[in-house]
């Protein structure tokens, strides 16, 4: 079980490494892509089967898309899709900054006492998830569905509103 | 009927139980899940093979000609040939291209589209994973496939190939959205994420010879007519085959590929249409329920075969029948008509499932409101979509 | 007639064609479209600049099938040249034939026998079926209809084609007129054969209609698609279904009423809008007007001789002096104009092809269009690269 | 070490990797990406102590995890309509070069 727990996070951690070293952007994007799918494997592995088919069903089929739409529609130059290097300041600072955070994550894991619960991976049925989405937490589903449709009419209004070309949306 | 099946229903089991006996117990759940990896490959690789040979003759019949006929006895070793000539000839990538890319599409397309056989019951006993959330899993493993064809289209370096990948990802992004909220009803009324629990749900009679199908209910028909609609823009088939509408780009997605990875494409182009088929039997057609109860001595598989190899049928008609939407006309028909057609349908399911404790008087206004509730908005909506549109009359010159 | 006005063609101060490099709106995309495309139609190329996948400008580039005709009419006898008129429009051999065999014939002053004339309307109309048959096939493939309309009109064709066959050798390369005449007399079977291909066509035309007239994508498609105002149309010199498709009551066999055409009665169909819908209903309804025509011709069609017995063919050397023939054939005015000299070359000798001065508008039809409706409205303009290039 | 601190070193992982994109890459969308992996990282503690917690019954952290990818979904659609607009105005998606706010 844990060998592939262990391949899940080769998976997830090789991929999101190198999306962040690559420059040319669609290239990121796709390797990023795999590693939402890294992690749709670890909600499978994990037993959250809804939450990882939700996973893929949003980051891969929707948020790629509109990812790569974007990227796209803002294609600029000859080359298209190849980032400029940042300047090796911002880089070194940013490795600072992953590396410190991730040091004193991990540093807080390994010192945690954490005695879980190692039993069989508990059973989230669909029908029982359903039943507490719209019982227990109706609010909360409601609420998500609010920002949701705010979301989608302000991608909307940005995207396909004003600016200097008057033209129609894409 | 479980107490009296007829030993054909059962022949998969048998068959399994016998590869089963001759097997320490700690190799039987790997050999199975092999076997039946093995059989769907082997059973889905073969109808794609002749599933291209059907097409090229169905279209062959309604255009007037003979199609292909030389290869074996009327054709059937055509497919064979055609595998042998796309795996002998010479794979070209552009020197411009993305040779990762180039080289992931088309295995990623397969890939995907070969994921969601698993979750589809084929017959009583015939399902490779019973999963509870079976319908979302399936609909996961086709969201990803347009995202090889982008891969595709954007890899070749070619701009063709590039306008492909735009009008794919478009296209994606309007019809998932139908095509997601056109199942919702079933899954509303069978209360089930789970594939073989709606397949269960569909069971049994009215009257004892009408079965309770969802697609024999006002919802449940609309539900099919926008799923199949949004599959075959899912799986690109024509009229809504952009994405490699061969009179404006060349090819589309495909312009950069030769050999046999051109061949993976079409591959998963039937795969997707097979695996978009079957759900749609099983969702909406009854799965592998018999139409009538005195044909229950057919076994269940082939009920499924034969309503499966009625919608891809159907496919290969619409192909050779329908011209090619436009890329805006495509979207204003996702937005504009099968959207809101597919929310208008989840009030009409809504008014079904409350209304069914109604008793037998009220049942035909039952059904005239849910009739009328899908049907209103459709001909409204069409109406507007096809405002300004229709024949016309000419003048002649004056003598 | 609309006043023709050449300020149409100029690109007006508000024209939507915008240059590749824009600094305000970044780059556009630059498709090469031919000469090795699908949907050209042969060798023709437009190089289409798109922004997303509407077109801001678009220039066509002819000249891949370019043959040197006019040159090699001009260093070869008259009669040397009635085989290449059939090369130029390859689908209306016998129109392009008519056309040039009457341009000699009023430079020689050259009478036909009335069976020939008769003959030679019975070809043109069955050319001009072709034709349109063709076209209405072919831009329904454009439309991405895969091949079964196509297939369709290319059995109707068949039955054309078969009879070009028997009566002049040739399925395409018909080679058929002379000057004074036609080649061979059809007999009685062949006329019997045309009558049967005449009432069978009427069907099949409601048939392909029933098809697709009334289809929704069809409609969709094509309905407000390139839309062609009369006043551009006759300042560009646009002629045939294309000019009528636009308002303008313009046929030549009304207008100049060659050969024998007077006698026939038949109506001109006009358009309203000029879209790419009334250009593709207007071919269907041509083709209903030429059922009636045949049908004429084939009942009053009278004995006596398919030549004129005085013409010469060999050693033509007509007087010094210009003729111009011209004929409505299915794309537009096909029309040759010829300068005699005296000697048994042409001094001067000019194809008026249709295709091309047709084609020269299509970047006023596609400009703000996608370039989905670009090739379905090259496909509507119906070309023919063999008479755009010469 | 227990796999509950193994998810959770991962998920830590994870999330220096997102920031260290979000602050590295100078591609609005690819800042966006980032802020995304630290979501998806998030999400997936919730998912990790869900498993391994003492109450898996209640479902909480896949309900959790349910409403983050939703409102991801959310973010990833303004945001990506905002880098549309910016490119729109300005002519560029470098955040360096974006800095003003009117258009």
């Amino acid at each position: 079980m844990n060998a592939v727990l262990a391949a899940i996070a080769l998976l997830i951690l090789a991929s999101a490494g190198i999306a962040l070293t690559l420059r040319n952007i669609v290239r990121s994007v796709i390797l990023l892509v795999v590693t939402w799918f890294g992690i749709a494997a670890f909600y499978l592995w994990a037993g959250a089967e809804f939450v990882a088919f939700a996973q893929v069903l949003v980051y891969g089929g929707a948020v790629s898309m509109v990812v790569l739409f974007a990227v796209l529609l803002v294609r600029h130059g000859k080359a298209g899709v190849a980032e400029t290097p940042a300047p090796s300041g911002r880089i070194v600072s940013a490795l600072l900054a992953g590396g410190a955070i991730a040091g004193a994550l991990a540093g807080a894991v390994a010192l945690t006492p954490l005695a879980p619960a190692a039993g069989p991976a508990p059973f989230a049925p669909v029908r029982h998830i359903g039943v507490l989405l719209l019982n227990t937490h109706a609010a909360s589903l409601l609420a998500a569905g609010a920002i949701l449709t705010v979301a989608l009419l302000g991608g909307v209004v940005l995207a396909a509103g004003g600016g200097p070309e008057k033209e129609d949306g894409p | 009927m479980p107490h009296a099946e007829p030993w054909l229903e059962r022949a998969p089991l048998l068959l399994r139980d016998a590869v089963n006996a001759l097997l320490p117990a700690p190799a039987r759940w790997w050999v199975d899940s092999f076997l039946d990896i093995a059989v769907l490959l082997g059973v889905f690789g073969l109808l794609f093979a002749f599933l291209t040979l059907a097409e090229r003759k169905v279209l062959g019949r309604i255009q007037n000609r003979p199609g292909p006929n030389r290869a074996g006895w009327g054709g059937v070793l055509q497919p064979f040939a055609d595998g042998i000539k796309m795996l002998t000839k010479e794979d070209i990538v552009p020197r411009l291209a993305d040779p990762i890319l180039h080289f992931a599409a088309p295995v990623a397309l397969v890939a995907f589209s070969l994921m969601s056989f698993a979750v589809i019951p084929y017959g009583r006993h015939l399902l490779a994973l019973d999963m509870d959330s079976g319908v979302l899993y399936f609909f996961a493993a086709g969201a990803s496939s347009e995202l090889a064809v982008f891969m595709a289209g954007w890899s070749g370096r070619n701009k063709y190939s590039l306008l492909a990948a735009m009008r794919a990802l478009a296209q994606l992004i309007s019809y998932e959205l139908p095509l997601l909220l056109s199942f919702v009803p079933v899954v509303m009324i069978s209360g089930s994420l789970s594939p073989s629990a709606i397949v269960t749900a569909q069971g049994g009679w009215h009257l004892g010879f009408i079965p309770r199908w969802n697609v024999l209910t006002p919802w449940g028909f609309a539900g099919f007519a926008i799923f199949m609609v949004a599959s075959l823009a899912e799986s690109n088939r024509s009229p809504f085959d952009l994405p490699e509408a061969e009179s404006e780009l060349i090819a589309g997605h495909l312009t950069e590929y030769s050999g046999f990875k051109y061949a993976l494409f079409f591959m998963a182009e039937y795969f997707g249409m097979c695996a978009l088929g079957g759900m749609a039997v099983t969702l909406f057609l009854g799965g592998w329920q018999a139409p009538c109860a005195f044909l229950g001595f057919i076994p269940s598989y082939a009920w499924f075969g034969a309503k499966l190899l009625a919608l891809l049928l159907g496919f290969i008609w619409i192909r050779a029948t329908l011209p090619r939407l436009r890329i805006d006309q495509l979207t204003r028909f996702a937005w504009k008509f099968l959207v809101p057609l597919a929310l208008v349908n989840l009030v009409t399911v809504g008014f079904w499932h409350l209304s069914a404790s109604w008793s037998r008087g009220f049942d035909p206004l039952r059904w005239a409101i849910a009739i009328a509730l899908v049907v209103i908005p459709f001909v409204a909506m069409g109406r507007r979509l096809s405002a300004g549109l229709g024949p016309r009359t000419y003048r002649f010159a004056a003598q | 007639m609309i006043e023709a006005s050449t300020d149409a063609l100029l690109p007006s101060p508000g024209s939507r064609v915008r240059p590749v490099r824009d600094p305000f709106h970044g780059d556009l995309l630059e498709v090469s479209m031919g000469p090795h495309h699908p949907s050209t139609h042969g060798v023709f190329r437009m190089v289409a600049t798109l922004d997303g996948e509407t077109i801001v400008r678009l220039k066509p580039v002819f000249g891949y099938l370019h043959r040197n005709h006019e040159k090699l009419g001009e260093s070869t006898t008259y009669l040397a040249s009635m085989p290449y008129t059939d090369r130029l429009d390859y689908l209306c051999s016998m129109t392009n034939n008519w056309a040039y065999a009457l341009a000699v014939e009023r430079l020689i002053g050259q009478p036909v026998p009335e069976r020939a004339e008769y003959v030679r309307v019975i070809l043109a109309e069955l050319t001009r079926l072709l034709n349109h048959t063709c076209l209405a096939g072919f831009l329904l493939q454009d439309c991405g209809a895969s091949g079964t309309p196509l297939m369709y009109a290319f059995r109707e064709r068949e039955k054309i084609l078969d009879l070009f066959e028997s009566l002049s050798g040739s399925r395409m390369m018909c080679n058929y007129q002379r000057f004074g005449g036609c080649r061979v007399d059809p007999g009685a079977h062949w006329l019997a054969a045309a009558s049967r291909v005449t009432e069978g066509y009427g069907r099949f035309l409601d048939e392909f209609e029933a098809l697709l007239t009334g289809n929704e994508i069809m409609m969709a498609r094509t309905q407000g698609v390139g839309p062609l105002s009369a006043k551009l149309a006759v300042a560009a010199g646009v002629t045939g279904p294309m000019l009528r498709a636009a308002g303008v009551a313009y046929d030549i066999r009304k207008v100049d009423g060659y050969g024998i055409y007077p006698r026939f009665n038949f109506r001109v169909p006009l358009g309203e809008h000029g879209d790419t819908y009334d250009r593709y209903m207007l071919r269907i309804l041509e083709m209903r007007e030429s059922i009636p025509i045949l049908r004429q011709a084939l009942a009053e069609i009278p004995a006596g001789p398919i030549m004129d017995p005085k013409a010469r063919l060999r050693g033509l050397r007509p007087k010094a002096g210009e003729s111009y023939g011209r004929i409505e054939g299915p794309k537009g005015e096909i029309g040759f104009y010829l300068v005699s000299d005296g000697t048994p070359n042409p001094y001067r000798y000019r194809v008026r092809p249709p295709s091309l001065i047709n084609l020269t508008i299509l970047e006023d039809l596609c400009l703000g269009r996608t370039i989905a409706d670009a090739v379905i409205i090259l496909g509507s303009v119906d070309i023919v690269l063999g008479e755009v290039d010469r | 070490m227990s796999t509950l601190q193994a998810c959770l070193l991962l998920s830590s992982l994870l999330f220096s990797i997102g920031l260290a994109v979000a602050i590295a890459r100078s591609s609005a969308i690819l800042v966006l990406m980032g802020i995304e992996l630290m979501l998806n990282a998030a999400s997936m503690n919730f998912i990790a102590f869900w498993r391994f917690g003492p109450n898996p019954e209640a479902a909480t952290g896949v309900l959790f995890a349910l409403f983050a990818i939703a409102v991801a979904a959310a973010e990833a659609a303004v945001g990506l309509a905002l880098v549309i607009a910016l490119y729109r105005h300005q002519r560029t998606i470098r955040l360096q070069e974006a800095t003003r706010l009117k258009g």
